[in-house]
Order: structure tokens, then C-alpha cells, then sequence
């Protein structure tokens, strides 16, 4: 297994630089907020030219398909810069969770018929696994996919779809019958404006994320791959995505930090700057911790998810655990120091807390990843042993 | 409190609300009746509509009215606030103006101390009040305050020296509400509610008699406003409210009352002492199915177990005053604990809630009540007093730890403050 | 079911007062020292006064048998100012837990020959219930009671009996055969010397609580009460010995926060006192909150033992996995706060926080606490429903 | 560092090692020849018994040496911050006394800075040096002292001019430990064990050529010693010794150098950098069988990536400093983190052992390993500066917070002390 590396390389801090000048012209808060009012919650210029001049939505995408061959760490830096900002856009539906998912399920014809549309940003895909009240995962998935003159067909309910009313392209996971844990699942894919696909854009806590319910009625389906042998390319998606989101979630962390300090260096009480009590600094400073924490966690799971696949399980659930508790004390703290303009509706802070909120539970919260590491420990699933570099 | 002091304070006011409680009287007139009897607020002074009655023998009282479901004086928003204030700093005056119609619920009151850039620093009041020799004029801004809207008058903590140290150039006054020079704006909250005001003055005016206590004497003042504010803040029901009514209520009166409790109540939707609803874990745990989650059954046992102790810590506190001992700091540690029930209860509705807990409104759990929860929690450690004043309030005046070293204490136009910083 | 005070009485007062003299005489941290190094850990001379002088030993025994009768409240009471000062004494085991277990299950003619001993404290008494490893509560005990003769005889080992070493009288839980759960469970009282008993002091974390491992081999054992039916009595009595444990730990919480507060005053760093350090004086309010909270608890469930036995179990678990945490906690920050020196073996914080941390674990660990409230809430066993007070 | 930098090196010291290692030499005599070729400290100073290579160029000639498992220079306790400390501040004589004795591991050192009345306070030491133009007379005392008990020379901190201000008025010495006046005793901690030791100063004597820099900077020098000192705090294994050996370690150098280590990490037994032992956590929870508890679950899962990610964090600092950031203080992130991590890894070592935590020495669990975590988890956030001095650290100097308002500034003489108040 390669070396872990814990410095990216001088090519990807450019990257990074880059996208974050990128980032702070497109995504002002005067912005976020403008688009979370919008239909597509999204602006479609700033996708295209995401697409276009940063190659972002083929990141990971191999070469031949259209994409840039990137690994994990490069979408996790992608993500970091998007959390910072609180970007727009169906990133993680698109390029993260649908793309990983036709790359590691689709025969090569549907590789070659829908990667390039996603890669190029003209094909908004999604992958709908969730179903009303499920557990986190792909194992509880209970969506029947039936048999239909040769093909199949889709009937039940999809929940808290990702940029569900946008996509063009739904990758539904659904079950053959009889079987249930990771066996016996399927991808199928569906057209977005699909007969009998009926979408609804949910009302959502974070109006920074645009989630759908889709309800299909014996809708004709595409089946991706092998009938039934979808489950553990499915629950790696998901681990990918956890990790890609735990990215996400470091850089909104980062980003709460660094505008508190700023408010609170400025901002005077009691004759003095807020950021001179002394019961503030040592609060700042394990804020500082925290974020540092779940940086190298988020980083540590891009690492290994691409040198050592084998961990990724275990990683995933370890980085996103970190980054949920974390990015929602950042989100808190922050609130907390900003005194009563912080929970105003007008002031920025609020649109952070409330993504790390939805972070918290999206793609699985922070307790069933908990149990789920040390499932993955019990059953030697991670090769990748914890140390106690401490003791 | 002697038995017979108690019979005796008993049979006088059932005596005395059987002769007069008619439950299809208009409730101003009603109020003015006890107003004029003294039953209304018995422990005020028997000068102004009261009748020194011990917090003991008061309660009796409330008794007898709950029993047979008597309405009493209004209570609602910070009116008590203001009454309190005015009985202990209140010229005759003023007493004479502004008590009555607290007591009969024809004034509104609103509270006017807190600033954008003065929220925990509430001395460091910018808002000024000019005095010409016969009125004063007012310009700033204040902010959180409730009710403002509908308010007649309002509690203003304004400066009147500039040249003064911070705490001693502040004075108090009773302001109009209703005139030209007085703004009153929502703010919005975070949930989507506002539940607070911002209020602009542009040389709004006010009457000179209408200063509260003395010229520069306004901290002090408001002091007392804060005390009794703290004392309400211990997470219990205030005294008068927790006397449940035994009677069925019938009668058009309580129409009435009903009314005007749902407009004092409505900016109060998601004010953030509502949030955190501790009382909906366990039942929502239950019926999710999801009590069986062990890690939801840890926290959700932590959180009965946080907020259990508080509210029996404020019980105590309370039961030591109805025992004579006196009034302490324990609101600050009833609002301290507030703040920590509602982060953990915010915890455990997420846990319940699960993935659906991304969703609000008509789509969200408990059809957006959860979301809503969610989205106020954050306000509980801040409004009313940030936890870190509570801390502070703690250490050094319960616990008897050293002051901050201060950096306000020259003349007011020397100290830092966010507008010159600007 | 009677009202619950939220105070105490002006007896309970002076009773208060008065032990606290008592206390503070005859357990400076000096004896403390003293005793724990002792065989008996524990002053004969102390004891005998307790009970002479101010009834202690029989404070909870009815007054037919030479005791006080005596309720909860101000058994709690006394706990909490022998928490205040750890006095070394074998109260918990004989005044509380063999006490309880003995008016509760023994006969009449057994309580006639016992409880007057007791409450004298003539006789130590102790309950032997946890075995090796066995998790909390009286379920698991796997301890058999054979027939013989007409009798019974009891072979097996008792893990961590409470001043087993000390007690004259061992009363020992027992399962009569094919039983489990609270059923079956019976009471069996040995003499601390009788033949087939051997006892061995344990190396202890906490040296001012002695715990002893007994072992027996075909010792004849007198039952007590009825056969099998000792199983919700002993359930009763562990959960008053917790409740009279929270209580302790209380005291022990509030002593640490009074010690610590009194040298962070004096003690100055940069030129001033430690204590003026706003971050300093935000976590001894916390840690005041904390103390107050757990005194509620460990208070309002000495009342509610009281006055409505049926909220027993929930109100027990309720004020220990309260005070567990707190009370380690305020030993944490006692430390943290007393810097260097806190450590030091000769300085005494240290002696409190080996007390906190062995009274987490006894009579069981917060967690398995937790979990049984929400059992109790689960099968309507209590009926003190929690309220939300502050929604 | 260009490969062929690092070839060139690898080269050459391969061919020295070849030409002269020999595992039965005699650990001083091999240690000897290292200190001559310059190969025993590579990044030291051709000048100074090193060869001034970069820190990456360094990591190269370490990596031959484990590769072939050569034994190294001396490392253990102090003697590389003393080292450094005299690089950058002794005089040319004492460089020339003291460097080479270090290496050869001749000479043990100890650090005397910490004292009763100023802990977290360093510039607060009273412990004073006094000159009569002939030697420096040293009365007062030190605490916290690793190794003292077996110390040849120690640095020593000590106050020279009371007049002056705190941290002007302190000079830096080496004294000679083996001498009547000072006297060592061992501190016993909380858990049975005495990592530290007390240093009493009876009028004991320093020559006036070990003044370490100018009179009245000692503060200045010994930052330089405590800045090494962090950059060793962040919770991995110093540079050299983790590059572990790949060879079958053989011959009588071997014994000599573990008789060495024995001695060195003797008081370093439950010394507090060793509390917590994540590392049994999960061995120790399958064990018991206990891993089937879910709340231990959670808890479980919390550890590992609290300390996974203090780990990594870590990592990144020495990673960021490999590649060319400059050192930050990073140290203190990282000890502030092994703080959380010890408390955590307590809470589920109490958590695997239920009631078993009761128990110590050989009745406890694992023989009273438990037991002893238990005792010395608090000490962890004490030792080698408090989590309040680290977060005091990170605010200021990462952060950019400004600073505590200071009373310690006019002469020393004025500035309430400990010793002050007694």
C-alpha cells in the first residue's frame, strides 16, 4: 500500500488556490442567499463554467470518459473550497455520488453513453438510494425493482434525493427480490422527466441543499451492471461521498473560525475587543483544534480511500463522525460569539449553521458511523488498525 | 406563616370573590374591581392597589382565584417589569399615571435597554436623550425588544452625559411608544421568526416628568428592572402563572382574556425560552421506534437526567426564598442550565429524527417542529443574557471570584466602543 | 404520594450543621491518611461515637429495633457530609446497604436479633451481591445456595464487598437453582468468621473505601425472609444504597469545588490571582452549575425514595449517572485548577478524586445507569414521569 | 533536497559506517569516533562535532544507521535541549565543555525552571543568583525536575536583579548538580510514582563562566530551550527515534545502550505523556468481551478518532515543517489534544473494566495497569505546561488574539507572588 501522505503536493495547493480565488468571486453570501430562493437552487453559469474552465465535474471521472482521472484528495480539496463558501450547486450528486457510482457499476457502453455528459456538466445526474424513515446505508434499501419485458420497472418511493429535481439522470438502487443486506441490490438509471416519475423538492432545513422526494409508478428502468451484485459498489459510493462531504464539511468549519475571529477582534464590549476575554481565547483555541481534528481526518480518508481500499469503510465512518460533531460545534461556537446578531436571519453565520446541521445527517450520522467503525474493526472489514500514537 | 393568618387572608378574598367574580363581566371592568379591592396584586403596597400581603399569603390568594377560575390583573409581556421598577424608583406621579393600567392590561409595555452594539454591555448604551429645558429628545437604536410593536410605552436606559464614566452618565425613562419620532422594525431570527423588535429613534420625544429615579441615576434603575427579569429566567413558570386553575372556564371574560394572551403571546413563537422542548423526546422516541437506537437511549437518559436537575435546582432555589432566605443569583444558573438542555435536547430530537431531520416545514418531522426546534436552540445561550454574562454573574457573585479587570472606566467618550470603532 | 420538598426542614438543618462539626473534627484529611493505611481502614473510636453520639449507624433502622427511623432525606443528608470530608467508615456497607437489605427481607425474629447491633454499631453488617466480573444490579448474580440439612450452604466467590474484611455479619445474594433475573434470587446471612470463609482485602484504587473478595466454600448460610423472593428487596436496597452514594458524592463534589475555589484565590500567577482569570472563572461556574445539579438530583431522589417507592429505580439511576459524572468531573478541574501541585501525592485533592472515581463504578456505571431510566420509562415501572421543565 | 544531495550522502556515510562500526566497541569509545566524523549529529555545525546538514539530509544518514543498526549519539532525557540551548547562546568555552560530553552520553542533564510559586508563570521564579565577583551563590527551589536525582548539569533559571522588570531580571546558567548545596528529592505524584523531583539551592555555588548569555536574558535563552522543548510536545516520537531499526540488533554496544535507556526512562514510568494508552483500548475491549456493550461502543469509536486525528494532525505539523513551513506552535495543538485524548481513553478504560476499575495493584485489571491510567490521566494536562497555558498559546500566537491584560510589568519587587502572599 502506498505511502499516506499528510502534506498535499505543490501542484495540489495550486489547485486548491486556485479554486479558492474561483470560489470567493462566485459564491458570495449575497449570492448563496439570492439561489437558495431560486427554483434549480443553483446558477447554471457558474456550473458550466465550473465544468468548463476547472474540469470540476469530471474530476474523477477517467480520462476516456471525459473526465481528469483525479483522485479522492483532489474532489476532497474541491469539496473543502465549496464548503467554505457554502457553493450552490449539485456537486455532490453530480460529480461525486452519481459519477462514483456509474464508474464502479455501469457496463462500459453505459460508462461511455453517460460519464461524458456528466464529466463535461450538460448531464446533472443523481444517485436515489434513501427511502421515507430508512436507516443510513445501502442495506436497508427496500425499493422492489420487478421484472418487465426483459427489462425492469421501478415502483415505491426515493427520499431525501440530492438535487433530485434537477437531474437529468437517476440512479435509483433497488432490490431483486428476496435477498436484503448488500446482496441483491441493483442500480438502475432513469430519466429525470421519466413517465411516472413523479419529483417534489422537499422543504428543507438547509436551503443551501436541494433535496426531492421521487415517487415512481412502474416506471421502465436500465438495469446498471449485473442484476443483483450493485451492494458493495453502492456502499462504497457512499463512503466515497461521506468522505467527499466530510471535505465539505472542513472547509465550512474553517471558514466559521476564521469570520468569528475576525467579528470578534473587532467587535468592542465592555471597552475592549470581544476576542481579548480571556475565557473567548481558550475557547477560539480548541475551536482551532477541533478544525484542525477533523482537517486531517477528512484529509487522512481522501488519502486512504485512494491508496488503500480496503479502509474505506472504516475511514469514511471515522471522517465523517469527526467532521458532524465538529463543523456543528464550529457552527454553534460561532453563533455563540457573534452574541445576538448571530441568530439574526440577516447575518452570514446562520446559513453555515444550518448546512452543519443537514451535514450532520446526511449520508449518515454521527453515531451510526460510530457503531459502524467499530463493526468494521470487529470484522477486520479495515485493515487500516488504529494506532495509539499517544500512549 | 401562621395557619390563621392564612384562614383568615381566605375566607376575606372568597368571601369578597364571591360577592364580585362574575365571569361574564368585560375584563377591563373586571380588573378595575380588583384593582380597586386590592385582591389583584396583594403584594403591593396598600397605596398603590394592594394589600402588603407576605409572597405566602399572596399565594394563598392566587389559590383562592384559581379555584374557582377567577381572572386576575394582566401579567403578560414585561409589564411586571415596569411595575416593579416604578413602585421601587417611581415618582407619585408616575405611580399614579402608569400602575392602574398596567394592572387592568390597558398599557402595553415594552423594555428598551439592549443596543446593536451594546448587547452583553448594556451600560455601554449609545442611545442619546438631549434635554432643550423642557422635554427630552431621543436618537439611537435599540434592539430585542418584544412586543414593541403594539407597546404604549416604553422602558428606555438612555445617555445623558457623555463626559461621565460609563455607568453614571445613563438615565431612565418611561418613552411614548406611540409617536412619530419612534420606529419600531422586526428583526428576523435565524428560524424564520421574529420574535424581537429593532426600535429607531429620530428625535422622539420625551416628557420631562417622565424621567425615571434621578439624572445619571439611570443604571440603577434598570437594575432593578434586571433583577426581577433574572428572577423570572429560572426555568419554572413565573409565581402568579404556575397556580394551574382547578375551575372549568366559563364565561365571556375568558374569551377576552384569551385574546389578549394570544397577541402578548404571538412574538413569543419560537422565542428562544420555547426552544430545546424537552417534554417531546421521550413521547417521539417512542413512537419513531427509534427508542431502541442504545445510543439515542444514552443521551436521551442524559438530557431527562439535565433537565430534571435543573428544574429541581430552580425548584430549591425558589423554595429557599419562600423560605426567607434571600433572593440570590440562582437565574443565572437556571439560564446557564438552559442553554446546556437545549444544545442536548437538540441532540437527541436530531437523533430521532434521523435523516428526516434534513427536512422542514410540511415535509419536516412533527410537521416543521422539529426543524423550528433546531433552528431557535442557538438563541437560548444568548438572549435575555449570554451564558458568558451568566458566568460571570456566577463567579463573581456567587462564587466570590475577582472582577475582570475594567477598560470602560474613564469618561464614556474615551472608552472603545463599536461606534468608534466604525 | 406526598408532596416532594424542595428543602430541607429546619431540623434537617441542624442535623446538617451538626454533623458537618462532627465531621470536620474527626476526619481532617490528615486522619484521612491515617486510616487508610490502617487495617481496618477505619477509627473504632469515630465509629463508636457516630453511633453513640448521633444515632448514625441506626439512622434508617425503625426505632422498634434501636434505631432513629429515620428516612432517606436524612440518611442522605449524612452521607453528603461524610462525603464532604471521605471519611473512612464502614457507614455505606452496614448502615446503609445491610440495614436496608435486612428490614426489608428478614423475618421478625430475624430483624429482632440483628437490627438492634446494627444500630448500635456493635455489629457491622455488609451485603455481599457482586461476583467476579459480573455486570451491575442483582440480576446477574450466579451465586447457587444448596439444600442442606434442612438449610442451606453457599459455595462460590463475592467480588467487591463493601468492608467485607470488617463486617461481622455478611449477608450474602444467592440464587435457588433453575432461576434467573429478579426472580429466585434469596438472602443468606453468615457470620464474617464462620468456617469455609475466607476474606481477602483488595488492592483498591480508592484506599479510603475497603472492598474485600470472599470466597465460600459449603458454608452454612441462614436464609433469610422467604426463599427465592429476596430478588425486587435487594433491587430496592441497591438502589437506596445508590441513592445514599449520590448523595456522598455530592458532598465530595461540593468540598472539591469550596478547596479549590480557596486556593485558586490565594494562588497568584503573572501577578495575579488565578482566580481573576475569566477563563478560570467560567469553568468554576460551570463546575458550581454542575454541583448544584447533581445535588437536585441526588436530593429530590432521596425524597422521592421516600415518598413514592414506586419511582425508585428511575429516580436511583436518575441521581447516580448525575452524580458519577459530575462529581469526576469537579475532581478533573480540581486538579486541572490546583496545576502541579494537584498531582502531588500529598496534596489532597487527589484523595477526593480516587473517591470519585471509584464511587462512578460502584453500585454501577453511569451508562448502565442511563439505560435502565430508559427501561424503567419503557415498562412504566416508575411513575414519576420526567418532566421538561424549561421547554 | 535534490536526489543526488541525498545519494551523495548515503554514499559517504554507508562507506564510513562500513569502514567503522563495530558492534563490540564500547558505547563511549563508539560514541567517540560519531562526535569526530561529525556523522553522530549531522545537522550540528561542521565547527561543533556536526556536519551542517538539512534537516532532510539528516533523515538520510539516520536511515543508514537503523538500516545496518548502528547505534546513535546519546538522546535521552534533556541533553539535546541543552545542546541546543548552547548552540545558540553559550559561550565558545562552553560549547567546548559541555557539547561533546553530551553526545558521548559522559554527562547527564536536567532543566531547573519550574518552581513552587510559578508554574505556568516560568518569568515568575524567585529562586535567586547572587554574584560576590568571584561566583554566582544560588539559594531557592526548583520542582518538577525529571532526572535531577542522576544529573551532572543542570540549566538553571534564576533571578539576578529584583529591580527590573519580570522577565529582565532573570539569567540562565549551567550548575553543576553534583555539589553539597543542592539537594534532590523525588515528588511523588497522585499515582504511587515519582517521575519529578524537587531541587533545593543551599547557597550553591555557579562559576562565573556558566552564565549562558548576558546577565538579565535569561528569559531570552530559555525560550530558546523551550521552543525545542514543544517542538517535541506534539505527541509523536522525536526524529530520531522513530526511525526505527531494520536490523537484528547484536553485540555488546547493544547492552550497553539498554542499560543506558533503563536508566533514562526510569523516572519516565507513568511519567504523565504516558497516560491514557489508547493503544489498549480496543485489545482490551474485545477482551472483556465488553465490546458488545454499546455504549462502550460509542465511546470506543470516539477515542479512535479523537486520537487518530490528534495523531495525523501531528503528522501534518512535522510534514508542513519537512517541506519548508516554518515551525509554528504546533506543540501546543498537539498537547492540547493529548489532553482530550487521555480523558477519553479513561472514560473507556473505566468503561471495559465496570466494576474492576475498583481494583488496583495485582488485583486490578491487567496486573493495576488500569489502575495507574486511571491516577495518572490527570496529570496529563498539567505537566510540561497546563492546557490553559497551551490554549493561552494557541489564541495568541496562532490566532492573533490579543493579549491578557498584564500585572506583572513595573519592577519585580512590586509584583504579587506566591511567596508575596505567604
Amino acid at each position: 500500500m502506498p505511502d499516506i501522505q499528510f502534506h498535499f503536493t505543490e501542484e495540489q495547493r495550486q489547485f486548491r488556490d486556485m479554486l479558492r480565488r474561483f470560489m470567493a468571486a462566485a459564491s458570495p453570501t449575497s449570492e448563496v442567499r439570492r439561489l437558495m430562493d431560486t427554483e434549480p437552487g443553483f446558477d447554471p453559469a457558474v456550473w458550466r463554467r465550473m465544468a468548463d474552465e476547472l474540469g470540476l465535474a469530471g474530476l474523477m471521472i477517467p480520462e476516456r470518459y471525459g473526465g481528469s482521472g483525479f483522485g479522492l484528495v483532489e474532489l476532497g480539496l474541491a469539496m473543502e473550497e465549496m464548503g467554505r463558501v457554502l457553493l450552490c450547486a449539485p456537486y455532490l450528486a453530480s460529480a461525486v455520488l452519481a459519477a462514483n457510482a456509474l464508474c464502479r457499476i455501469g457496463s462500459e457502453a453505459q460508462k461511455q453513453r453517460w460519464l461524458p455528459g456528466i464529466a463535461s456538466g450538460e448531464t446533472l445526474a443523481t444517485l436515489a438510494f434513501a427511502e421515507p424513515g430508512s436507516e443510513p446505508g445501502v442495506e436497508p434499501i427496500a425499493m422492489q425493482a420487478a421484472a418487465m419485458d426483459g427489462g425492469h420497472s421501478l415502483t415505491g418511493c426515493k427520499d431525501c434525493v440530492v438535487d433530485g429535481c434537477n437531474a437529468h439522470l437517476l440512479l435509483v438502487a433497488a432490490r431483486v427480490e428476496g435477498r436484503d443486506g448488500l446482496a441483491g441490490l441493483s442500480l438502475f438509471a432513469v430519466a429525470g422527466d421519466a413517465p411516472g416519475v413523479s419529483r417534489r423538492r422537499l422543504q428543507v432545513l438547509d436551503p443551501t441543499r436541494q433535496l426531492a422526494r421521487l415517487d415512481f409508478e412502474g416506471v421502465p428502468a436500465e438495469l446498471l451492471g449485473g442484476l443483483g451484485e450493485a451492494g458493495p459498489a453502492l456502499a462504497e459510493t457512499l463512503d466515497i461521498g461521506a468522505i467527499a462531504l466530510a471535505n465539505e464539511m472542513a472547509g465550512g468549519a474553517q471558514r466559521l473560525l476564521e469570520d468569528t475571529l475576525e467579528y470578534i477582534k473587532l467587535r468592542m464590549q465592555f471597552g475592549r475587543a470581544v476576542a481579548s476575554f480571556q475565557a473567548i481565547k481558550h475557547r477560539c483555541a480548541e475551536l482551532l483544534l477541533q478544525v484542525e481534528l477533523i482537517k486531517s481526518a477528512a484529509y487522512h480518508a481522501a488519502q486512504v480511500a485512494d491508496a488503500n481500499p480496503e479502509a474505506l469503510a472504516y475511514e469514511a465512518s471515522l471522517a465523517k463522525a469527526a467532521a458532524s460533531e465538529a463543523y456543528l460545534h464550529a457552527a454553534i461556537e460561532a453563533i455563540q460569539l457573534h452574541g445576538g446578531i448571530g441568530f439574526t436571519w440577516d447575518q452570514d453565520t446562520q446559513l453555515w449553521y444550518k448546512r452543519a446541521k443537514s451535514s450532520e445527517v446526511l449520508l449518515g450520522d454521527p453515531a451510526w458511523h460510530r457503531e459502524r467503525m467499530i463493526q468494521c474493526l470487529e470484522g477486520r472489514e479495515s485493515t487500516s488498525a488504529p494506532t495509539g500514537a499517544l500512549a | 406563616m401562621s395557619a390563621s393568618a392564612e384562614a383568615a387572608v381566605r375566607d376575606e378574598v372568597r368571601a369578597w370573590l364571591n360577592d364580585h367574580w362574575d365571569p361574564n363581566a368585560g375584563l377591563v371592568e373586571w380588573r378595575t374591581k380588583l384593582v380597586e379591592s386590592g385582591w389583584g396584586a396583594p403584594d403591593w403596597p396598600t397605596e398603590w392597589h394592594g394589600r402588603g400581603l407576605s409572597a405566602e399569603l399572596t399565594r394563598v390568594v392566587e389559590r383562592e382565584f384559581a379555584r374557582i377560575g377567577a381572572v386576575g390583573v394582566a401579567t403578560g409581556g414585561i409589564r411586571l417589569l415596569a411595575a416593579a421598577t416604578l413602585l421601587e424608583h417611581g415618582s407619585e406621579a408616575q405611580k399614579a399615571q402608569f400602575l392602574r393600567r398596567i394592572l387592568t392590561g390597558e398599557d402595553v409595555w415594552c423594555q428598551l435597554f439592549s443596543e446593536p452594539g451594546s448587547g452583553s454591555d448594556l451600560a455601554g448604551a449609545l442611545t442619546r436623550a438631549e434635554f432643550d429645558g423642557q422635554r427630552w429628545t431621543v436618537n439611537g437604536q435599540k434592539v430585542w425588544t418584544t412586543s414593541a410593536h403594539h407597546a404604549d410605552w416604553g422602558l428606555l436606559l438612555a445617555r445623558t452625559d457623555w463626559d461621565a464614566p460609563k455607568h453614571q452618565g445613563l438615565s431612565y425613562f418611561v418613552i411614548d411608544m406611540r409617536q412619530p419620532g419612534v420606529e419600531v422594525q422586526p428583526l428576523k431570527q435565524m428560524n424564520g421568526y421574529a420574535s424581537f423588535n429593532q426600535v429607531f429613534f429620530n428625535d422622539a420625544e420625551v416628557k420631562a416628568e417622565h424621567l425615571v429615579g434621578k439624572l445619571g441615576q439611570g443604571w440603577t434603575v434598570a437594575m432593578t428592572t434586571l433583577a426581577h427579569e433574572r428572577r423570572r429566567a429560572d426555568g419554572l413558570r413565573s409565581g402568579r402563572a404556575d397556580v394551574a386553575s382547578e375551575a372549568r372556564q366559563r364565561g365571556t371574560i375568558h374569551e377576552e382574556e384569551a385574546q389578549e394572551t394570544a397577541t402578548v403571546m404571538a412574538p413569543y413563537k419560537w422565542y428562544p425560552q420555547r426552544a430545546g422542548r424537552v417534554d417531546l423526546a421521550l413521547p417521539n422516541a417512542l413512537a419513531s421506534g427509534r427508542i431502541g437506537n442504545p445510543a439515542l437511549r444514552q443521551e436521551l437518559a442524559r438530557l431527562l437526567i439535565l433537565s430534571s436537575s435543573a428544574e429541581w435546582t430552580a425548584r430549591r432555589a425558589r423554595a429557599a426564598q419562600q423560605h426567607g432566605q434571600p433572593q440570590g443569583p440562582e437565574g443565572s444558573l437556571g439560564k446557564l442550565a438552559a442553554s446546556h438542555v437545549a444544545r442536548l435536547a437538540a441532540r437527541v430530537h436530531t437523533m430521532i429524527a434521523g435523516a428526516d431531520a434534513l427536512l422542514a416545514g410540511e415535509d419536516g418531522p412533527e410537521n416543521g417542529l422539529i426543524a423550528e426546534i433546531l433552528l431557535s436552540v442557538p438563541a437560548v445561550s444568548i438572549a435575555g443574557g449570554t451564558d458568558e454574562i451568566q458566568r460571570n454573574i456566577i463567579a463573581e457573585r456567587v462564587l466570590g471570584m475577582p472582577k475582570e479587570p475594567r477598560f470602560d472606566q474613564g469618561p464614556f467618550r474615551d472608552v472603545a466602543t463599536n461606534a468608534s470603532r466604525d
